[in-house]
């Protein structure tokens, strides 16, 4: 009540306050996490000099950290974009607070994901040959195409909805003017601006979807493509896409349990999203163990041998622990804690959604090296144990994400305010219209001619 | 004196190899003349120990259990020349391809290091140069100035000793004619002394490779996956007394 | 026009230097100019040439063929004209580059106040002298007896040189130390045949092959001929149904090759060799007569019967842990498919009691004569015989096999050298002897060691003074075997490029010292230096081709008469078995164990129990294997990275256990172990396999050096420190044994 | 400087465009799979295409909007 009779500008101040004011708390942190990002480049710079002999992989493991960190990446990457698309397309009203945040996680993993290839290459020098002498044909460059579209697209989908909060940055007159008054484009919040705004809107959310899908379906081709064994598998695609969104849902969780602390938006971050949030994380985490249990049922069944090999490796083998703590991570955890209402705090939220990241993190793990480890034909095989360069590059990488958040949160609203204010004004009415076009018409109302399609 | 002609007009053949698992007592020769032939660097102990040593040929040693005893076998291991070669369908930059005669080659001062061709590949033969290449130092002056020396990042596999068919196929294209199968031979065939390895075209129905292949001890390794390697293992005879 | 007198004499002068030059000059200028120009271009860059020399890391001396690209040696090839290696070459024979340019190697000799004490480079002639004062002064006080020279290389002339140049010194002691001449004069008393000779097994014309302890795919005499042999039988419509049967404890790549193999306890192969002998004797007319001679050899079983019943296939079988089905098919394969052959290799003469493993196979071959009649068994006659007297090198002379130990028991027991000066000629006694502090501790009792190696080797910091070696790329010399063998052909070690390292070759320093006087009265060889030597004997050889190179009275075909003489003739005469003490023993006791060999406390031959074992101890059996060749080649990378390569190990030894073994222990491939035994303990890898019997643990010979060159040095371990020195006095061989030893994970 | 994301979106957008042809260029050259190169760019073109348009449509939708709102009295 007291809400409604103070003006909408200072309503939402708590909104502007990290962009407003800058405390000693944000430089220790940035300086910690530089600090952690610069070794990873000293570290890189190591490699780059001395070659891949610095990292623990060898004969038959010839993939390690960097390929499992590029697919753990993009895999979070689908927190955002995909949820909030999704979220948007069916109009769930509990989104608002949250979409900003996702589409931000996005852009920055992608970034940061898209790296781990190149931090891969035995001749970084070369790189420059995927464009002199690429071959569509290779999974690797359909991961270039994907990757590059879904970062356009999402960063586009990132900064249209951005626009109007821009716009009431630049109306403050919050420095820097030059960089809010370019990135404005002169919104006003005319209706036809937010019709085109809507339009765009709609367009985006279409588009992303299947992009963000094809992503990592894409990265999973990688792996499904050869004919190795325990990679050369059909449910590859939907099993990494599923996997991508759990983890995501995992990741975007911590970050706004984090930030809601950090910034007390806990008038805007209410229990309800998480409790929401958190469901959608149960039924992922029982699709993905779905999916697992096909994937790896199949491979039992058939006994062919070398599958089976690989699979005792995983199930019994030297990546026994990482397996069955992945199992427990991601599916026993979970469930017996968010499938209870009483469970559903937010403490125990973070801990599962860390432990589902943490969990999905040993998937890739466990889907890159095993494989590898029992090839085919009898080779002596040697554990894989990841070197310092390829620890403190991963490090490097997380660092460099939580420091791009920050960074991000200095300069825009973490928590899309227009997209709130449009909630207050017409979203209840313009809901519960839709609710009443749901129910049962009257028995003396005349059946209405065409669709019966809600009004927006 | 025939016309001399061009490489292209030479007739095209598929080489392969066949390997009398009768005949192979895993001595190891091939693996030094293939090391020798094709400037393989040294490896460090503390790169043995990783599992980094470079080969380019090795001698695999396969264990089936009978009970308390196993019947063991011992077979070179190289590059199989895939007639569908898994490596050269993922390859990113074209840096391993379906070569001439079907030779899987290997580009190296194209190769960007991805290593997904080593990932693709069932047989695990191709070796990748994790740090810069090592020899003792008098020897570096001392490699074969016929075979490129790689340098570290690049994957490096069996070419079947392909700048021997070169050779052979300049001097055939001088001469006018076709490359005749004694004219090229892989280094670990020359120097096998159980004389084991047969190597010829497997087009040529007559020559000892096509006749080893056609065998009933013939087989192919992972024949199911259907990736047509060119060499073919000529199995024991069973002869328990 | 008019021509003056002076202006015709100078036309007529220069008429006659023009006619004189055309004779002596131009010549010479067209020459030059040829050698100048056609020749250059002839030449241009990237040219290549070949020049040949021969590889002598084993005895099959197959000729090498070093590939120089603008004179810049690139690499090693077999040569086809070889007519044993036909163009192949083995592992060890093509690293012998990197042998040649091996940074570590001695280039000037090193010379020790005292064995053991740091050593100090020193100029060649000075490194000589302190040899010939020392010989010198024994020659004139003629204590010839107080020197022995031990030499490890393959024979040839070289050899022959420096054994004609010892023996032409009254007293003193040539000891060659290689396992095949003792194992040649075992069957050579056995089968008779000419002095200096070398038997050969046709593999080719073999029915059935019984292979106790014997490598022929690997490194008894010539691994290339025997593996092409062994693959043409394989292909041979006649034999392609006759088994070869390998018996051992060890699965060796031989064994892999053989149709079956008969795993047994260590040390129990005389046994079932036996038992098959009884079992296909019982038809057979002598077998009265001769098995009272086994009999009595055997010390036990006196009567035929009690022989019969020890011997009978069942006991034997349930004493080696086998179905008797087993020995039963042995023995019907044996009857069926003749001519059947056994050849006792090397490797069984590597036991204590090895010897009688080695009659006991020889035994067999009474009942195998059809082999011999068919010319499987053939006595290579050496040409090298005659040559060396024409070159007035005089006969080559009996090695006795009982020198070594002669020189070596005294010292363990009481710590008085027989002799004065010990020269070891690429003979690494501490690194390939079993008992290697012993053997190192009773070194250090002789006055004077002197040693001949192409680096600083284990032997090398015990000597007072070492001198640098050749690599054969870079010496002269007349290699024995391969114009020894029936299909001969000229053969010609010479340097295949310019020495890397400014040395000289041992014969050179011996003909040195031969010339300054130190030398026998006998000796007299034809040339100064060596070189002109060895061209010398290359005439000699072309003049007598025919005679010598077809050897058709070379061969002797046996007769069965000689075999119970030959019989009684062996079991005479007395050999060493040392009982291993028990493990964890402490020093006194291992010296007792020692003191042993010296005669005292001496046993009846006799092979070890199963019972000799200590619950959960194991028997650690040492192995040669081709590419170790008993640490000889290991300071080549190449070599360090082949050698364990089948198990996937590089720069490593390891050592091979059964699952059966490995399982109570917790093992598994890949773990370091320890292996404890009665004098030592050592640690390495561990690869658990079916490839050996249970309750043995077989390792590599050869790892484990402690000098010989940066890459050599520290890597693995040698088994040789476990068993104790035991040198067996009938066959000359280091009986590395087979030792009780306990096995845990490190 | 107001038309600069509006450059840079097509030049990107063409900039790929430009590279997906250059790789089919190379895969005819070479003889290499040039099937899959024309079915993963017949695939990938219209995204960067739409996403292009749609950047497009909303700067250009937006200035006209802001415009039109200054005419009105």
């Amino acid at each position: 009540m007291s809400e409604s009779r103070r003006s909408p500008a200072d309503r939402d101040e708590p909104l502007y306050r990290p962009i407003e004011h800058t405390g000693a708390g944000f430089y220790l942190t940035a300086a910690l996490l530089m600090a952690v990002v610069l070794f990873g480049v000293y570290q890189y710079v190591n490699q780059f000099r001395l070659g891949l002999g610095v990292t623990g992989m060898n004969q038959p493991v010839t993939w390690g950290f960097y390929i499992i960190n590029f697919v753990f990446f993009i895999g979070i990457s689908h927190a955002g974009t995909l949820i909030s698309a999704i979220l948007r397309l069916n109009q769930a009203e509990w989104r608002r607070p949250i979409t900003r945040m996702a589409e931000v996680i996005t852009a920055i993993v992608l970034l940061i994901g898209g790296l781990h290839p190149l931090l891969d290459l035995g001749r970084p020098d070369r790189m420059l040959n995927i464009f002199k002498w690429g071959r569509l044909q290779s999974p690797l460059l359909w991961d270039v195409m994907c990757i590059t579209a879904y970062f356009a697209a999402s960063t586009v989908y990132l900064y249209v909805p951005m626009i109007p909060d821009i716009a009431k940055l630049r109306d403050r007159g919050t420095r820097p003017r030059w960089l809010y008054d370019f990135l404005s484009w002169r919104w006003k919040g005319t209706p036809r601006q937010r019709q085109v705004l809507n339009r765009a809107m709609n367009i985006l959310m279409v588009l992303v979807i299947p992009v963000a899908v094809s992503v990592h379906t894409v990265i999973s081709y990688i792996f499904a493509m050869t004919l190795t064994a325990g990679w050369h598998s059909t449910i590859f695609g939907p099993y990494f896409v599923v996997g991508a969104i759990y983890s995501g849902i995992g990741a975007l969780l911590v970050i706004m349990i984090v930030f809601r602390k950090v910034y007390r938006f806990e008038r805007y971050l209410k229990l309800v999203h998480f409790a929401n949030l958190s469901k959608l994380l149960l039924v992922m985490s029982i699709i993905w163990f779905y999916l697992t249990f096909s994937e790896y049922l199949t491979g039992f069944f058939g006994r062919e041998p070398a599958e089976l090999a690989v699979m005792m490796f995983k199930l019994s083998g030297p990546y026994a622990v990482p397996f069955w703590l992945m199992v427990l991570l991601n599916f026993v955890l979970p469930v017996a804690i968010l499938s209870r209402k009483r469970t559903r705090t937010i403490p125990s939220i973070l801990v599962v959604s860390i432990g589902v990241v943490v969990g999905m993190w040993l998937e890739r793990l466990i889907i890159v090296v095993p494989s590898l480890a029992v090839p085919y034909v009898d080779f002596p095989s040697h554990p894989y144990w990841p070197s310092l360069t390829e620890i403190s590059l991963f490090a490097a990488a997380v660092a460099l994400f939580w420091l791009g958040f920050m960074v991000f949160a200095k300069f825009f609203p973490l928590i899309s305010i227009w997209e709130i204010e449009e909630g207050r004004e017409v979203a209840i009415e313009e809901a519960s219209s839709r609710i009443a076009g749901y129910l049962p018409d009257e028995p003396d109302t005349p059946v209405p001619e065409g669709t019966g399609r809600a009004e927006r | 004196m025939a016309k001399e002609l061009s490489g292209s007009e030479l007739k095209t053949r598929r080489w392969g190899m066949a390997v009398d698992l009768d005949r192979c007592t895993g001595c190891g020769a091939c693996v030094a003349a293939c090391k020798v032939e094709n400037n393989i660097p040294e490896s460090s102990p503390e790169e043995a120990q990783m599992g980094r040593v470079l080969r380019w040929i090795r001698v695999a040693r396969r264990e089936e259990p009978e009970g308390d005893r196993a019947s063991v076998s011992l077979y070179p291991a190289l590059c199989y020349h895939c007639g569908n070669a898994p490596c050269t369908l993922v390859c990113p930059v074209h840096a391993t391809y379906k070569g001439i005669d079907g030779l899987v080659g290997q580009i190296y001062a194209r190769c960007i290091g991805c290593r997904y061709c080593m990932a693709a590949c069932p047989y695990t033969v191709k070796v990748f140069n994790w740090s810069e290449p090592r020899w003792q130092p008098e020897l570096r002056a001392h490699t074969n100035p016929e075979v490129s020396l790689r340098y570290r990042g690049v994957v490096e596999k069996c070419t079947f000793c392909s700048h021997r068919l070169q050779r052979a196929r300049d001097d055939a294209a001088v001469e006018g004619r076709d490359v005749r199968e004694e004219d090229y031979q892989p280094a670990c065939v020359e120097v096998c002394p159980a004389k084991a390895l047969t190597f010829g075209d497997l087009d040529d129905d007559h020559s000892g490779a096509a006749t080893a292949r056609r065998s009933p001890r013939g087989y192919q390794l992972l024949e199911e996956l259907g990736t047509d390697p060119a060499i073919v293992y000529l199995n024991r005879r069973e002869r328990r007394v | 026009m008019n021509i003056s007198r002076r202006r015709f004499l100078r036309l007529l002068s220069g008429a006659g230097v023009t006619i004189s030059a055309h004779d002596w000059l131009f010549p010479r200028l067209e020459a030059y100019a040829n050698e100048r120009l056609a020749y250059g271009d002839l030449r241009g860059p990237g040219f290549t040439s070949f020049s040949r020399s021969v590889c002598r890391d084993c005895p099959n001396h197959c000729s090498l063929a070093m590939r120089k690209v603008d004179e810049l040696p690139v690499g090693l090839r077999g040569t086809p004209w070889h007519p044993a290696s036909l163009g192949a070459l083995c592992v060890a024979g093509q690293s012998q580059m990197q042998a040649l340019f091996d940074p570590d190697r001695l280039e000037r000799p090193l010379q020790r106040p005292d064995a053991g004490a740091a050593a100090q480079a020193v100029e060649w002639d000075e490194g000589i002298q302190v040899l010939d004062e020392r010989l010198r002064g024994l020659l004139s006080s003629g204590e010839g007896e107080k020197i022995a020279v031990v030499d490890g290389r393959t024979p040839s002339l070289g050899t022959r040189l420096l054994e004609s140049w010892v023996r032409s010194i009254p007293g003193a002691r040539y000891i060659p130390l290689r396992i095949e001449h003792a194992l040649d004069r075992l069957v050579r008393q056995f089968l008779g045949g000419g002095a200096g000779g070398r038997l050969r097994f046709d593999l080719a014309r073999a029915g059935t092959l019984l292979l106790v302890g014997s490598e022929i795919l690997e490194h008894d005499g010539s691994p290339v001929t025997q593996m092409r042999t062994h693959g043409d039988r394989r292909e041979n419509p006649l034999l392609s149904h006759a088994p070869t049967l390998y018996l051992g404890a060890r699965q060796s790549p031989t064994a892999v090759q053989a149709d079956y193999w008969i795993p047994c306890q260590p040390g129990r192969e005389h046994e079932i060799l036996l038992a098959l002998a009884e079992a296909l004797s019982k038809e057979h007319p002598q077998r009265d007569s001769i098995l009272p001679e086994y009999a009595r050899w055997i010390s036990d079983a006196l009567d035929p019967v009690g022989f019969a019943r020890r011997y009978s296939l069942e006991s034997v079988a349930r004493r080696n842990r086998l179905d008797v089905e087993e020995l039963e098919a042995a023995v019907r394969a044996l009857r069926r498919f003749h001519p059947a052959v056994t050849l006792p290799g090397p490797g069984i003469l590597r036991r204590p009691n090895g010897f009688s493993d080695a009659f006991a196979g020889l035994a067999l071959n009474l009942w195998t004569d059809g082999f011999r009649e068919e010319g499987g068994l053939s006595w290579g006659r050496d040409p090298l015989t005659d040559l060396t007297q024409e070159l007035g090198l005089g006969p080559p002379g009996e090695a006795d096999p009982a020198s070594l130990s002669n020189i070596l028991d005294p010292l363990f027991e009481i710590q008085r050298s027989p002799v004065d000066v010990l020269i070891c000629v690429e003979a690494n006694l501490v690194h390939e002897l079993p008992g290697q502090d012993q053997i190192a501790r009773a070194l250090s009792h002789i006055p004077f060691v002197a040693s001949f190696s192409t680096h600083e080797d284990e032997t090398s910091r015990l000597s007072h003074v070492t001198v640098p070696t050749l690599i054969d790329l870079e010496s002269w010399d007349l290699p024995s075997a391969a114009w020894g063998s029936p299909e001969a052909s000229l053969q010609v070690q010479r340097p295949a490029l310019v020495p890397v390292v400014e040395g000289r070759a041992v014969e050179d320093v011996v003909l040195g010292l031969a010339s300054a006087g130190v030398a026998g009265p006998g000796f007299s060889p034809g040339a100064e230096n060596w070189k002109d030597t060895v061209k010398a004997a290359v005439e000699l050889i072309v003049e007598r081709r025919e005679g010598d190179l077809v050897d058709a009275d070379g061969r002797r075909t046996l007769e069965s008469a000689s075999a119970s003489a030959a019989v009684r003739s062996l079991v005479s005469g007395r050999s060493v078995w040392v009982a291993p003490s028990e493990p964890g023993a402490r020093a006194e006791e291992s010296e007792a164990g020692a003191e042993a060999v010296g005669g005292r406390g001496v046993r009846p031959e006799r092979p070890p129990r199963l019972t000799d074992l200590a619950p959960n101890q194991l028997w650690l059996i040492p192995f040669d294997t081709p590419a170790v060749q008993r640490g000889r080649v290991l300071n080549r990378p190449m070599m360090m990275e082949i050698s364990g390569m089948t198990h996937g190990l590089a720069w490593e030894s390891w050592v091979e256990i059964h699952p059966v073994d490995a399982r109570p222990r917790r093992i598994v491939t890949g773990d370091r172990v320890k292996i404890r035994g009665p004098r030592a303990e050592i640690s390495t890898r561990a690869i658990v396999t079916r490839g050996v019997t249970p309750s043995v643990v077989a390792a590599p010979v050869g790892f484990g050096h402690e000098a010989f060159g940066s890459v050599a040095a520290g890597r693995g371990a040698n088994p040789l420190k476990l068993p104790f020195a035991v040198l067996d006095k009938r066959t000359g061989a280091p009986a590395w044994g087979p030792v009780p030893v306990f096995l845990l994970k490190a | 400087m107001m038309y600069r994301l509006f450059i840079d979106t097509w030049a990107f957008a063409t900039g790929v465009l430009l590279f997906i042809g250059w790789l089919m260029m190379v895969a005819i050259r070479w003889q290499d799979a040039f099937n899959w190169t024309l079915a993963i760019s017949l695939v990938m073109t219209p995204v960067y295409l739409t996403v292009a348009g749609t950047l497009t449509y909303v700067f250009i939708g937006l200035r006209r909007g802001a415009s039109e709102e200054e005419t009105r009295p």
